[in-house]
């Protein structure tokens, strides 16, 4: 039955007024007032989302586009805030919403001593918010508006801890990547204003094909196809967000925030959601070939060499930063491919088995009070039984070992790449096999120095005061104890922190199961995502497919698993055999390792050019430009002109009587002179 | 015969004689009035030759006017080189230049 | 006998040879009074030539009332403050050429101007104010008071406003000497000078008179 | 009733500022209460012209004339349309907060100082509501009088200098203005603007009338290189001052364009069009990097009202190719809304960024960024707002800041792609400067003591930001209703535009 848009605004505001009352009542409602409000919220618009998504896809309700009010109306260009919900915008509701609300009650736990709590709350409830509207909109603007929304929430949630210069730092590295990102956007949105004349979605994809024979002129012999133009400058804006190569640098900065965001906001939702906006566009996209290549090409770069930075992090949560990266690349390249609901359906599963990689990583780092080091963990499989399994699932699920969730979507990938014969996929055919190695090795990798071999820190037990010492400001800066010591055994984190875990890890085992079928191969998504004859190789992947079983039993006959196979037993052999074997191959591979270390230093390039380019450019236009030119040369510089005519002047008044004479005498003749030229 | 050019000519000429005395006598402020009342005596001249040449009373007239004009300016100028002797002590110009700007 | 107006023009050229070399003096003598002396010689030739211009009122002003009044009093000025003749006549010499090529350029450029050539052949004609019948002092008189009465007030105003100024500017009152004060002399009144006393009209009888006293001497 | 309300809106606060002055420095609050209750007054009249105007209707309304000079045929002649309307309730609006912002700061004479707001006040509202050439050049002069007062009496140290060089730079601008309508008058006989507007002019004459005006009104707006006065002005005026000189004062350089250059001489304009949108560029792209590295708050701040107020010259002028190169009236219609709705918004942020300053001012008396760090740990309720301004000031959706921006971007796209290239520029230079403005001020640790002791903001201070706080996020949310106020009098800009003079 018809969806009624009281359901969808609630759902889009349930969050916001939990975020208001938590932000501007903290101190009144107290903490447990500011996560029960803020919960409350996301619970109704969780239970409406899986509502609405039942009314979508069983209950047979049309898809949904109404507006909800008139934001400006000139001449024929309107702008609106309003909805459109179908399948897609269904499932990213669900997504968004089911992983927040986990998030929210996973913080109660990490943050439970953090005097920032109703902050933090009303915080991530902002961001599930601006999420939710910039997933459910109807159009351009709207779509602009949540996508500048999510960032000012992570530059907010980045730097959160503002004590911290590195998390300010990195909150301001963030929101300005993001920015050039949103720049290349709204040339993008303006674009399509420009050719199609409208901003809402419905009419734009509608008149899309009239785009095929228009170009651009940038100059008079240059002219760009305006799909192309359209189609890269909407992309720019997706690099920016979904950390794709150029413009992935502010992404492992941001994991300065607190675990709960780096789940929530940098892996699940946030960065998704220009692989979302690629897959909502997909009419236009299908109208350009080079701009699908492009995308094909940065997808299958970012997939590859960012993998290989995770291996050499000691950072727990920066490897599964770059692992994200390092999928978002997949997702990308799969939405190269045309592979469009193959992309959307990585994004869940990924949302899934990610978040639950994050937030284990968060329970082990509460675990070690605030040690983010692996090289001091080691062995908490003792100590940490229910993070230790669930972690093992979301492992097993991002490395695409058949039967789990990311088996199916990665693996489908994977054939969609092999089928597809655009320029470009033999490169990322190649990029993404040697990333499933790649991305086996850092998670196994991960996976033994935390939580097998032996334990590489020291547990002194003082007895005396060890309490009050132990929770008053571990948060603040990991440091200042010296690594490797705690005061008292890890334990297993409480309820409220493995709850969330488990509530992860299923949906990462079995969804692969249930799903595939109808998402993948069944056009669940219908009108949302369009797809040319052409180039739909989903459908060739698809021609195989005979149940999920059978393609997980035949994914261990492919390529991909044998690679995973091989990875895992490397990594077993190095590290839980022989591990002054990683020594020695660090040292034997010294600058490759330094590369990569060093993350092909493109943030130090980029810190050099733009950052101090910027400032020097700066100071030269204004010391150069405003000081000495605009003011000294022609205002403190006419004014001083004047004073100098002046003193000059001065001198003729000498005093003397006899030196007025001669003037007029001088004036005089002059006076003659002229007359006698004039005269005759 | 006497012609007007006659009495120009003498007009210029003493004119010129005036000048030349104010530019050669720079120091003496009374050479400086009486070079002044030469010049007046000069423009007197050329007034009396115009007005007999043209036949016009005008010019005598004005040359009336002119003489009393030069009667009160030689007045006040002396008047000022007594205060300028008593108070200064001199009347050489060159000493005298407070009125610098 | 000598024509007329040849023995006009003989007295032209001699009293303008004169007036002329009396200038130069004037601005050429080291003695300030030698040089206000060939100024007073200046007007003098001046005059003549007015006469000879038949302007004779102006000529007789001009010696009367100009040479008389304005001539004296820079002679009485010039005795009176005895200006040191050396540091005044410095710059002399160092001036003279700028001072010559400046005339010159002057007077080359006024005879040009007026174009002197040109005015040659106008002579001087007839007598206007004999042929209105009338002398000369009768014909300025006439113009005088009539067309140019408010510039004949007018003069008269500037020559009060100079007395004044010159009285105003030089007066001064020296601490030592001794001055009458007309005003305050007038201003007295009667009882400052008497003063009446009540007395009986004659000594009373019957006290002795007091012996004369003869006056010390 | 109604037929003077403008003049009321006019000499009330002027006439008021008398009592305020009367009261003298021996009774402040009594000078403070009654310049409140006379700009309270005003901003009531002016909310009452709402009503009045009927935004359906084309042309002037609540219109009155008057002969004033007879000799030169001169009219005291008053008219509003939809942006005076707004521009309007722009002036009264900050004009209460600068006054309630401005209570204890001012110490000495606040008498004086109130009564110099109120009079400035008065004539603002007479710039935007002349309809005669003169009156308005005699109201755009006159309003330099108390500003310039404003600055030299109670402005930092280098006061002088300061408001020295704004009253030259200004008064420069303005004499080849006036030479200008001096010319229009003698050969239209007139000096009303809708006569001019009619009146026929050859395309040198309107090349010499377009660059008279272009100069009076660059240096107001200001544009690029003869913005250099503006810094100066901000950093030495008081906090009051330079509210009110950011927040309506630049308004009147845009609102000149709007009633002088394009109605009196489009053909010029068109034809000198790329000079001023080269000049609005350069001034997002140059001013952008020269707010970037400076030092003092105020300077950095004014700097990005030079970049933010050349969105709203680029905004007018690229009407012009829109409508004359490709005859595309609506989106003309789209960027001249965007450049107004830029105006009104810069009004609000950058007066709240100034009242902000003016807050952290008050507290440790020095400007310098270098002086601050931390200050969100002692006063958590400004950083909120801190945060939202400068948000704002970069043009965040959901903020005024980005409507404006917003409109400019998509129709000087349709214009020429590479205009909007370098417009959207300032998505990334304006973030960069703000909030790295942001960062060394609000976060990180305290490390200057001073800022320890530093209290967080009082009532009066919550009253000024949050009304400003308000304004930026409803025009942000919902700018319907201002777009729509000011809707039929663009429209009917842009159909004068289209009309070819020579």
């Amino acid at each position: 039955m018809e969806l009624s848009s009281s359901i969808l605004l609630t759902i889009a505001l349930a969050p916001l007024v939990g975020c208001l009352l938590a932000g501007f009542f903290g101190k009144q409602i107290g903490r447990v007032g500011a996560h029960s409000v803020t919960i409350l919220g996301l619970l109704i618009s969780c239970g409406l989302s899986f509502y609405v998504l039942y009314q979508i896809t069983m209950g047979g309700a049309p898809v949904y586009n109404h507006n909800v009010y008139t934001w400006f109306e000139i001449g024929k260009y309107t702008a609106s805030v309003g909805f459109l919900i179908d399948r897609l915008t269904a499932m990213m509701m669900v997504v968004v919403t089911f992983v927040s609300l986990l998030v929210h009650v996973y913080t109660i736990g990490y943050m439970a001593d953090d005097d920032g709590y109703q902050r933090f709350f009303s915080y991530i409830s902002l961001f599930t918010f601006s999420m939710l509207m910039l997933v459910m909109s109807n159009n351009f603007l709207q779509l602009f508006f949540g996508w500048e929304a999510v960032g000012l929430v992570s530059y907010l949630l980045i730097g959160f801890w503002y004590k911290r210069p590195t998390a300010i730092f990195a909150n301001l590295k963030a929101f300005i990547v993001n920015r050039v990102g949103d720049f290349g956007f709204l040339l993008g949105i303006s674009a399509i204003l420009y050719f199609l004349g409208t901003l809402d979605y419905a009419t734009a994809f509608a008149s899309a094909p009239t785009l095929v024979g228009k170009t651009l002129t940038l100059t008079q012999n240059i002219h760009w196809d305006a799909a192309t133009v359209i189609c890269i400058l909407l992309f720019i804006g997706a690099m920016g967000k979904s950390a794709q190569v150029p413009l992935h640098v502010w992404l492992p900065d941001s994991m300065e925030g607190p675990t709960p965001i780096s789940a929530l906001i940098h892996a699940a939702t946030m960065v998704t959601a220009g692989i979302f906006m690629v897959a909502r566009m997909s009419p236009l996209y299908e109208l350009s070939e080079t701009a699908l290549s492009v995308v094909l090409v940065i997808g299958a770069t970012g997939a590859l060499f960012t993998g290989l930075i995770g291996i050499v992090q000691n950072d727990i949560k920066r490897v599964v930063a770059y692992s994200t990266l390092s999928q978002l690349g997949y997702m990308t390249v799969a939405l190269g491919v045309s592979a469009y609901s193959g992309a959307v359906y990585h994004l869940m599963t990924h949302a899934f088995f990610k978040a639950l990689l994050f937030l284990g990583a968060g329970s082990v780092i509460i675990a070690m009070h605030h040690e983010q080091d692996m090289r001091y963990m080691g062995g908490l499989r003792k100590y940490m039984p229910i993070t230790w399994i669930t972690m093992w699932v979301g492992a097993l699920a991002l490395c695409g070992v058949p039967f789990f969730s990311g088996f199916y979507s990665k693996d489908s990938i994977i054939d969609a790449v092999h089928e597809s014969h655009r320029w470009g996929s033999g490169y990322a055919y190649i990029c993404v096999i040697v990333g499933a190695f790649v991305t086996a090795t850092y998670t196994f990798r991960q996976m033994y120095m935390t939580f097998h071999g032996k334990e590489r820190f020291k547990v002194v037990e003082h007895h005396g005061h060890h309490d009050a010492h132990g929770h008053d400001d571990h948060h603040d800066d990991h440091g200042h104890h010296e690594p490797g010591v705690l005061h008292h055994p890890p334990k297993e984190s409480p309820w409220v922190v493995t709850l969330p875990l488990i509530l992860l890890a299923i949906p990462s085992l079995l969804v692969g199961l249930f799903t595939v079928q109808p998402m993948l191969f069944g056009n669940w998504f219908g009108g949302a995502i369009h797809v040319d004859e052409a180039n739909n190789v989903l459908g060739e992947v698809g021609k195989e497919f005979h149940g999920s079983l059978a393609m997980a039993l035949h994914g261990f006959t492919q390529l991909p698993f044998f690679l995973v196979l091989a990875a895992f037993i490397i990594t077993t052999y190095i590290y839980l055999f022989n591990p002054s074997l990683a020594d020695k191959i660090k040292s034997a591979l010294k600058p490759l390792w330094t590369i990569l270390d060093r993350k092909y230093w493109v943030d130090d390039i980029y810190f050099a050019i733009f950052a101090r380019g910027g400032v020097a450019l700066g100071r030269m236009f204004w010391k150069g430009g405003d000081a000495a030119v605009i003011d000294g040369v022609l205002i403190d510089g006419s004014a001083s002109l004047v004073q100098r005519i002046a003193a000059s002047v001065r001198r003729v008044q000498s005093g003397y009587l006899y030196h007025y004479a001669f003037a007029m005498i001088l004036g005089l003749i002059l006076l003659l002179g002229g007359y006698w030229f004039v005269g005759h | 015969m006497i012609t007007l050019s006659h009495y120009i000519v003498l007009g210029a000429i003493l004119f010129c004689v005036s000048v030349a005395g104010l530019f050669i006598n720079r120091k003496n402020v009374i050479v400086l009035l009486m070079a002044i009342e030469l010049m007046l005596l000069a423009v007197n001249i050329n007034f009396v030759a115009f007005s007999r040449f043209s036949h016009d009373v005008a010019g005598q007239v004005f040359v009336f006017f002119i003489l009393t004009v030069a009667a009160a300016e030689s007045a006040i100028g002396l008047a000022i080189l007594v205060l300028l002797f008593r108070n200064r002590s001199t009347v050489n110009v060159a000493e005298i230049d407070s009125m610098k700007g | 006998m000598i024509d007329p107006s040849l023995f006009q023009l003989v007295c032209f050229y001699a009293f303008a040879a004169v007036t002329v070399v009396a200038a130069l003096s004037v601005i050429t003598l080291r003695n300030s009074v030698h040089a206000v002396l060939a100024l007073v010689l200046t007007f003098f030739s001046t005059a003549c030539i007015w006469m000879l211009a038949e302007a004779e009122f102006l000529a007789i002003a001009l010696i009367v009332v100009y040479v008389g009044a304005v001539m004296v009093l820079f002679l009485f000025v010039v005795m009176m403050l005895d200006i040191d003749q050396e540091k005044i006549r410095e710059g002399f010499v160092k001036f003279l050429p700028v001072g010559l090529i400046v005339a010159v350029v002057m007077l080359v450029e006024m005879l040009g101007l007026i174009g002197v050539r040109m005015m040659h052949t106008q002579t001087m004609g007839e007598n206007p104010a004999t042929a209105a019948g009338m002398s000369n002092t009768q014909w300025l008189g006439m113009a005088l008071y009539t067309q140019y009465l408010l510039p004949f007030e007018i003069a008269a105003l500037i020559l009060t406003v100079g007395v004044i100024a010159a009285v105003a500017l030089t007066l001064r009152h020296r601490a030592g000497t001794r001055k009458q004060h007309p005003s305050e002399q007038v201003a007295v009144k009667a009882t400052d000078r008497v003063r009446i006393i009540k007395m009986a009209a004659e000594r009373p009888a019957d006290s002795q008179p007091a012996p004369a006293q003869e006056s010390k001497p | 009733m109604f037929n003077h309300l403008l003049s009321l809106l006019i000499w009330l606060p002027i006439v008021g500022a008398v009592p305020v002055l009367l009261a003298g420095s021996g009774r402040p609050n009594a000078a403070r209460w009654i310049s409140l209750l006379m700009a309270i007054l005003t901003f009531a009249i002016s909310l009452f012209l709402i009503p009045q105007y009927h935004p359906d209707v084309a042309g002037m309304q609540l219109v009155e004339s008057h002969l004033w000079i007879e000799s030169l045929n001169v009219h005291y002649s008053l008219g509003v349309d939809g942006i005076s309307v707004a521009l309007i309730l722009l002036t009264t609006f900050v004009g209460i907060l600068v006054i309630v912002g401005a209570w204890e700061v001012i110490q000495d004479k606040p008498h004086q100082y109130m009564a110099a707001m109120l009079v400035l006040e008065g004539l603002m509202i007479g710039v935007f509501c002349a309809t005669d050439a003169l009156l308005f050049y005699v109201f755009f002069e006159a309003m330099l009088i108390p500003m310039f007062i404003l600055i030299g009496i109670w402005g930092g140290p280098r006061r002088v200098y300061a408001t020295l060089k704004f009253f030259i730079y200004t008064f420069f601008g303005s004499i080849f203005m006036l030479v200008g309508l001096i010319y229009l008058y003698l050969k239209a006989g007139t000096w009303d603007l809708h006569t001019l507007a009619a009146l026929p002019l050859s395309l040198t004459e309107q090349s010499w009338l377009f660059f008279a005006f272009l100069i009076a009104f660059a240096v107001k707006v200001p544009m690029v290189p003869v913005h250099t006065w503006l810094p100066d002005a901000h950093v030495e005026a008081p906090t009051g001052g330079s509210v009110v000189l950011a927040a309506v004062m630049l308004k009147i350089g845009g609102y000149g364009f709007l009633r002088f250059s394009l109605p009196i001489v489009p053909d010029a304009s068109h034809h000198f069009a790329w000079v001023v949108i080269l000049l609005s560029l350069i001034a997002v792209v140059y001013i952008g990097y020269v707010a970037l590295v400076q030092e003092d708050m105020k300077k950095l701040v004014a700097y990005s009202s030079v970049a933010h107020m050349g969105f709203v010259t680029l905004g007018i002028f690229i009407a012009f190719m829109l409508v004359r190169e490709q005859g595309n009236t609506d989106a003309a219609r789209l960027g001249m809304q965007g450049a107004m709705v830029q105006m009104i918004s810069h009004g609000f942020v950058s007066g709240a960024m100034f009242s902000c300053i003016g807050v952290l001012y008050d507290r440790l008396h020095t400007r310098l960024i270098k002086d601050y760090g931390g200050v969100i740990n002692v006063m958590p309720w400004f950083g909120f707002f801190y945060v939202l301004f400068a948000m704002a000031n970069c043009g965040l959706p959901g903020t005024s800041g980005f409507v404006g921006e917003f409109m400019v971007i998509l129709s000087s796209f349709s214009a020429n792609p590479w205009i909007a290239l370098f417009a959207a520029f300032t998505l990334i230079i304006g973030a960069a400067y703000t909030l790295y403005l942001v960062k060394r001020v609000l976060w990180g640790e305290i490390t200057n003591p001073h800022v320890a002791e530093m209290k967080d903001i009082n009532g009066r201070e919550w009253i000024v930001l949050g009304s400003f706080a308000a304004l930026t996020l409803l025009i942000g949310i919902w700018p319907e209703p201002l777009t729509h106020l000011m809707d039929n009098s663009v429209n009917q800009l842009v159909q004068v535009l289209a009309i070819h003079k020579v």
